[in-house]
């Protein structure tokens, strides 16, 4: 049959071309045209009241005081030379820390927000890792759910007791993973094919597990690790 | 027969990205002495530490240790480095412990050493560089002289057998600069090799007892300081300043020509001295 | 350090108007995320390759490199929807049993993979081409045209200008780490990586206060507004891409 | 009458931390000099310059611009900052904008210039540091030597009466600080006020016409170089060395005497032609 024939030549092409990618990928950036444009300016449109409310957050804090400018501008940079690390993952391969975790805790979800925003603009330019049309995407799921998840489990553990470690593992490594299921859901929803979009978001979750699961322990532990040495200091 | 500790052969290093740091250098640092390499900035330096020390991987040529070939074995790279010792030019870039001595330790650790040998060679490296004292000491609230003697002991903990220093004085004030490298010289009777980088001329001229002279990623020129510094050829070609023992020198020998029987002065003593003959 | 930065500096079309650069690539962009025929978008593709290669002198090899970028996620995603798993064996046209369900393909799944691949494709040339073409400089001159709050400029300018200042500051530290073995062991690099993100962070932390006080030695009050050169619009390239974007768009009608 | 532009009457200051980084220093620059102010790291020299231009607010004493106390009021202090420069010893600190044309262009805009006068400004400061053809460089491809001379463009552009340069050849090589130097003289021969911090007392010699030596957060010393660098006492309580044209100086009067009716040699060509002499 014809389409069988398709089949087969796209599999090996597909196979060449895993092989030929060098680059890991960067944790989950859906890329450039790859959503439907009804989903990509839905998720922009989702995502523009966290921005508005993130702007207005660093509008206030950088009108108190002056140099807050400056202190945001070298966060927005580390966080973004945190993401261009090489992870050396529990599985052995290397992988790219997402830095959500550790972002929430030491800025807070709404400068993180604006933050994720502007990193993910720079990694769509300069690296070609995400994209322009998928930026609401992207920034919904590294800079808004993600963060905001890390942000309420670290408040919450600590409330509750919790030491300080596990707290900050689960926040990391949680923030991490909501990152991966959101961009699992805003695939199955975009692409739901004839199984219906609740098997799609599991086929999506499914295939990438495989890289994420250990990916966010990895970042769950190295985060412990950067949030002991930073308190101690 | 000269004993050579390092020699590379036509060694070649290219970043990823296609920049051609290191071309056709072929260079032999002889065990013992005490080595300068001078040129300007960009010249390729550090690269060539860091690509002699096994952290660049050479895209050509050869680098012998102890006349072996290097390979880049995971365990042939580890001795390799903890032999060929790099101390970076910006001690704020290499230090990074919450205090001195879990610094210092930081390669011994890595090496795998037992406990008690590791603090035997931290408590050793800290005598030695005379900052005992700071063993407690937060590291980012040392002075820059001291945060530079800390980045050296970080190196002498892992006992290597030839140390590089990238610019050791460009940080710190002439007094801190002047006990450095009084400080090579003892490492250097101690037997360590010690191969430095430096703008400074004047401070090289009398110390080095053989110079390499790098220009845009390759070997320039090489020789005793007596010869290299007074060769008007090699100094201007590479934008070399003479060092001011030899201005003075050559300024002396107008007035009293028959100085030139004597040795050319290597130090301040030796020029006042000849300064002072009829 | 960055490949695409460099060659944005140091392509052919640098001086051209960024407003048209940025015009010809997103209205592009926008014609194929809106029609979906493969023969539309490896046209763009063609076209976009044609500008990057052949006007903007971008070498074939670091343009060929960067084409392979995107293939990472490309390939895992269009996995995603072309594969489909069911317990209805009549929904696959292709496919293989794996216990009590089937792992296979469906042909509208396929074919949304195809439109998805060709697509995705397409528009990273799009992105490419003002990527490649535009300094990241004249980019944030476009979202400054284009009313963005100015505090988000003003954030960019920073974090581009320091990117690079931190990314070298990382990289010394993680060759002087190397060079005293820190990365010898799994547990040894979690350890030196932690190390060498937590003083990048106190290092950002200083370098943000220092930059302040430098930037008040200037009369820096608040503002860091600059004064950015004036472009000139240039009516033929303007008529190009008018006649580009109109014969996509015909191409998309007619195919 | 000789004409102070800036002056310190007893000043001081101690960061919100409590540090005391000034005490008691009464310092008067004299207008169109070329001054240099030596002294190890941490004497106080970066909080001094800061405190000058208002950036940082004295704890104490009184400063005088032009003979007028400095008020902190809004509008005089922008014009403190316009008239008195500080170029910073790591451009990385200073540099903000990715752009070089931008980034000069900062201080003018915050001055309140129109559009047009702010590109001649620019332009004019670009010209003058020699950096015209990297106007659309951006700042992270230019080399150190090329940063430093933006970040003195930086300033030229506000049109300073007088500059501070902090460390200004520490992180370049002999050739670009020799540059550095003579570019110096030649602002200086134009109207400007140039301050200079330093360890580099070989560099400083023949070029200062007033030297200021400071220690542990007060002024040590001062005078005019021939004076500075002869007085044992001072170069050896902080800690200084003597420019080796003093010390050939020096050796040369030990075997002629005579020569001592001379001046004092302030340059390696008056030091060799007074070698010559018989």
């Amino acid at each position: 049959m014809h389409f069988k024939k398709y089949i087969r030549y796209t599999s090996v092409f597909a196979f060449i071309a895993v092989l030929f990618s060098t680059q890991k990928v960067y944790a989950m950036h859906i890329m450039e045209g790859f959503l439907p444009p009804m989903w990509a300016a839905l998720w922009l449109v989702v995502s523009l009241p966290f921005i508005w409310m993130g702007i207005q957050s660093i509008k206030r804090i950088t009108n108190e005081s002056a140099n807050m400018k400056m202190l945001l501008g070298l966060c927005g940079a580390f966080a973004f030379v945190l993401s261009s690390l090489k992870l050396p993952s529990v599985t052995g391969s290397c992988s790219h820390p997402t830095g959500v975790g550790l972002s929430a805790i030491l800025f807070g979800p709404a400068a993180t927000s604006i933050l994720a925003l502007i990193v993910l603009l720079f990694q769509a330019i300069l690296l070609a890792h995400g994209g322009l049309t998928t930026l609401g995407a992207n920034v919904f799921s590294m800079g808004i759910a993600g963060p905001i998840t890390s942000y309420l489990l670290f408040r919450t553990l600590n409330k509750a007791g919790t030491s300080k470690a596990i707290s900050v593992f689960a926040a990391a490594a949680c923030g991490n993973l909501v990152t991966y299921i959101v961009t699992s859901i805003q695939l199955g929803l975009a692409f739901p094919g004839e199984v219906g979009m609740i098997a799609a978001i599991g086929k999506f979750m499914g295939i990438f597990a495989l890289t994420q699961v250990p990916l966010a322990i990895s970042e769950g532990l190295l985060t412990v690790v950067i949030y002991n040495l930073l308190t101690s200091h | 027969m000269t004993q050579y500790i390092i020699q590379t052969k036509e060694l070649e290093f290219s970043y990823p990205d296609g920049t051609k740091a290191l071309n056709n250098m072929s260079i032999a640092f002889e065990q013992g002495k005490k080595i300068a390499i001078i040129g300007p900035n960009g010249a390729g330096k550090t690269t060539l530490f860091l690509t002699l020390n096994g952290v660049h991987r050479a895209t050509g040529g050869k680098i012998y240790y102890h006349n072996q070939p290097i390979s880049y074995g995971k365990k042939e790279l580890l001795a390799l480095r903890k032999n060929v010792g790099i101390v970076f030019q910006d001690p704020n870039i290499q230090l990074f412990s919450a205090n001195v001595f879990q610094e210092v330790s930081f390669g011994p650790i890595n090496l795998g050493m037992p406990k008690a040998m590791i603090k035997e060679k931290v408590m050793e490296a800290l005598s030695k560089t005379d900052i005992t004292y700071l063993k407690d000491r937060p590291t980012h609230f040392l002075s820059g002289g001291q945060k530079k003697r800390v980045s050296i002991a970080d190196i002498l903990a892992m006992e290597p057998e030839v140390i590089f220093l990238d610019e050791p004085t460009a940080f710190v004030d002439p007094k801190t600069s002047e006990e450095l490298m009084n400080f090579f010289d003892l490492l250097n009777h101690e037997g360590k090799t010690i191969v430095l980088s430096t703008h400074d001329i004047d401070k090289v001229y009398p110390w080095a007892d053989y110079v390499f002279v790098m220009k845009d990623g390759t070997l320039f020129a090489e020789g005793v300081p007596e010869e290299i510094f007074q060769n008007e050829k090699v100094l201007c070609e590479a934008d070399l300043q003479k060092p001011w023992i030899i201005e003075v020198y050559e300024a002396l020998l107008k007035s009293k020509p028959y100085l030139k029987e004597f040795a050319v002065p290597k130090s301040k003593q030796e020029l006042f001295e000849l300064m002072e003959k009829p | 350090m960055i490949s695409i930065d460099h060659y944005a500096y140091m392509n052919r079309l640098k001086q051209i108007h960024p407003m048209e650069k940025f015009a010809l690539s997103m209205g592009t962009l926008v014609i194929c995320m809106f029609f979906k025929t493969w023969l539309l978008h490896f046209s763009v593709i063609a076209f976009m390759s044609f500008l990057i290669l052949y006007y903007a002198k971008i070498p074939f090899k670091a343009y060929f490199k960067l084409m392979l970028v995107p293939l990472a996620f490309l390939s895992v995603g269009v996995l995603g929807i072309a594969v489909t798993i069911t317990r209805n064996p009549s929904l696959l046209t292709y496919g293989f049993k794996v216990g009590n369900w089937m792992i296979g393909v469906e042909k509208q799944g396929f074919d949304q993979a195809v439109l998805t691949f060709s697509r995705a494709y397409a528009s990273v040339t799009c992105l490419y081409f003002l990527a490649l073409t535009t300094p990241m400089v004249d980019v944030i001159w476009i979202l400054k045209q284009m009313r963005v709050p100015r505090i988000l400029t003003e954030m960019m300018t920073i974090i581009y200008r320091f990117i690079f200042v931190l990314l070298e500051t990382a990289s010394m530290m993680y060759l002087s780490q190397e060079c005293r073995l820190g990365y010898a062991s799994i547990s040894k690099s979690y350890h030196s990586l932690g190390q060498l993100v937590s003083n990048l962070f106190i290092k950002s932390f200083q370098r943000s206060q220092e930059l302040f006080t430098a930037l008040s030695t200037r009369g820096y009050t608040g503002s860091l507004e600059v004064l950015e050169e004036e472009y000139v619009y240039c009516s033929k390239n303007i008529r190009f891409i008018i006649i580009a974007e109109i014969f996509f768009i015909g191409l998309a009608i007619l195919l």
